[in-house]
């Protein structure tokens, strides 16, 4: 902000108390031991002081606010004299001044001159205020430069802090196809019709759940050797399930998958899968 | 800052430095966050808790020659996979095929399938739909060379979020569209 | 895979992804992580809940104007700094002024910013600011020579942790500043 920069009171004639050691100017952070009779910015601190000012209207707006001038009702002689000092007194050390500055001035002196014209009674009520472009100017200027500083202080993302991205495991899991019911479907539909074995494979959805029922038998029978018929019956199913579960049984009966065993009538029916006589195949198989 | 650093406050600045860091953090890197050094067994023992604290999560505090991370369990991969808008795989039309027939026509042969398809299975196709845990071996038929029985497991009902296979796209539908095929085509003729 | 999605897992499937995601995600990303979408108001609230249980934490889980993420709370920066061993870019006051022209007036054309700046901006200002993504071009205004009208980005609200650009701190009023400054006078006298 320019209100601390090493920048020497403007305004000592103004304000004599500026003077006395508290506001004493610094210059680089030292404070000047002798003041200059005219300006208090030596040469050297010139460049220091052109750099510290985004141009003319912040520099008027420091002699304002450094003035305490209420900025509504601005004393336009004062404020350009302060202005034009520090323009001649760089242009006097060559410093590359922005034409800005220069343009600043030619302003500043015009609308003085407007307010030195003597002018009609009547007009004048009306007229507006030769400042009155100024001042907006200034005020706005000033808003956004508290603006800026305030956006400045804001958290800012890897100044203040940090994005959280976690490393995504490169031990990434095989991504597995997902197989959809419709997938299943169309497979089946795409089969039937290039085959064209419908005649032959006609499955009705009741048969359907008979083979749910044949695969769970069979999976029941595994390395079971004899299981009791009525074991395989699951009460749980329902009328309708026992139904499908006796019609799954009969069904494994007839491919000869299973072999149904009664020693006596009325006596326990046992069951088990077909291929006991060659149970050592099957474990061969397995293992 | 003077935050107190107690092991508590010891512990949120590591999992900060380490869940905001882009490369893994070696032990020197975390001893220099703190003004005083909690020692070498403090931080190991806070990063052993820090890594406690994470199991059961998505994400976890791992150790790796370059130093220790927080990375995403594999697990949660095909969640993260979905936001990437990548198509998943797709099985072929020889393992859906066999797939569908196996799921409906179960138990069945090899033997069986080749005689609905019309060409010879490869053992992959079956491999491939075992490895998944989607069929397995439920018997053997009592016929030359006992062929093995496959059917579809409870796991093939889980992951495609059925109860029973009855819940299967019934199959007279299909035959009703096949019909329709049919009879389109003998129009055509 | 097929975990059950209950409300405790669905929480944990969101802080993965947040915590894995690159980008801010928006909500209709939350809700593409899964095979069934959990519902608006079930996502809302466990999001909530989500941010809930990290306060306190290093990190927070923010709401920004390209959507939710996780980030770092500003007072554990101090620690951070330590294992960083560039410094953020520190900008200028012409970019700053500039980024403040164009973010509380905008759009504008480099014309109003020298308008209200009172100086010439250079090049490298804009391009400072459009490297950062912080601001781009919306557009072109109707006037000689065509001036690209400039906008800040959803970025620079993101990077600021803003939802929207009301969020941004308001305008000072400078007449009350003025009055203040007389009363100071005043009372120095």
């Amino acid at each position: 902000m320019a209100t601390e920069t090493p920048v020497a009171d403007p305004l000592p004639e103004r304000r004599p108390a500026q003077l006395e050691l508290p506001n004493m100017p610094k210059v680089y952070g030292e404070p000047l031991k002798e003041l200059p009779k005219d300006l208090y910015i030596p040469p050297h601190a010139l460049e220091v002081f052109l750099d510290t000012f985004e141009g003319p209207l912040d520099l008027l707006l420091y002699l304002i606010r450094k003035a305490n001038i209420n900025i509504l009702d601005i004393p336009m002689a004062t404020l350009t004299r302060q202005y034009l000092e520090y323009v001649e007194a760089m242009r006097a050390s060559n410093l590359e001044l922005a034409a800005e500055y220069l343009l600043m001035a030619a302003m500043l002196l015009e609308i003085k001159s407007r307010m030195l014209l003597p002018r009609p009674q009547k007009v004048e009520e009306e007229e507006i205020d030769p400042r009155a472009e100024l001042v907006r100017r200034l005020l706005e200027y000033e808003q956004m430069k508290l603006a800026a500083a305030k956006l400045d202080a804001m958290p800012q993302v890897n100044r203040d802090y940090e994005r959280v991205t976690v490393w995504i495991s490169d031990q990434v899991a095989q991504r597995l196809p997902e197989v959809s019911l419709n997938d299943l479907q169309a497979a089946w539909l795409a089969l039937m019709k290039h085959a064209k074995v419908m005649q032959h494979h006609k499955v009705r959805r009741q048969e359907l759940s008979v083979r749910e029922h044949m695969s769970l038998i069979l999976r029941r029978l595994q390395g079971n050797g004899y299981v009791e018929f009525v074991d395989l019956f699951d009460l749980e199913l329902g009328p309708a399930g026992l139904v499908v579960s006796f019609l799954a049984m009969l069904e494994l009966v007839r491919e000869h998958l299973i072999e149904v065993t009664q020693r006596e009538v009325f006596a326990p029916i046992y069951v088990k899968l077909a291929e006991t006589d060659t149970s050592a195949d099957v474990a061969a198989e397995l293992a | 800052m003077s935050l107190p650093n107690s092991p508590e406050q010891i512990k949120l600045i590591l999992e900060t430095a380490l869940l905001a860091a882009h490369e893994p953090l070696q032990f020197a890197d975390l001893r220099r966050l703190f003004e005083e050094d909690p020692g070498t067994d403090t931080l190991r023992k806070l990063l052993d808790e820090l890594r406690a604290d994470w199991s059961g999560r998505g994400v976890e505090l791992a150790q790796l020659a370059s130093g220790w991370r927080f990375q995403t369990r594999p697990e949660y991969q095909p969640y993260l996979d979905r936001l990437k808008n990548e198509k998943p795989p797709k099985y072929s039309r020889a393992v859906l095929e066999t797939l569908a027939i196996i799921a409906y026509r179960q138990p069945v042969t090899r033997g069986d399938i080749e005689d609905i398809r019309g060409v010879a299975v490869s053992p992959n196709v079956i491999k491939t739909l075992e490895a998944r845990g989607w069929i397995d071996t439920v018997g053997h038929r009592d016929a030359p060379g006992r062929p093995a029985l496959y059917a579809t497991t409870k796991k093939f009902l889980d992951d495609l979020r059925l109860r029973s296979l009855s819940e299967l796209p019934p199959l007279t539908e299909i035959e009703r569209v096949m019909n329709l095929a049919d009879s389109t085509q003998q129009t055509e003729i």
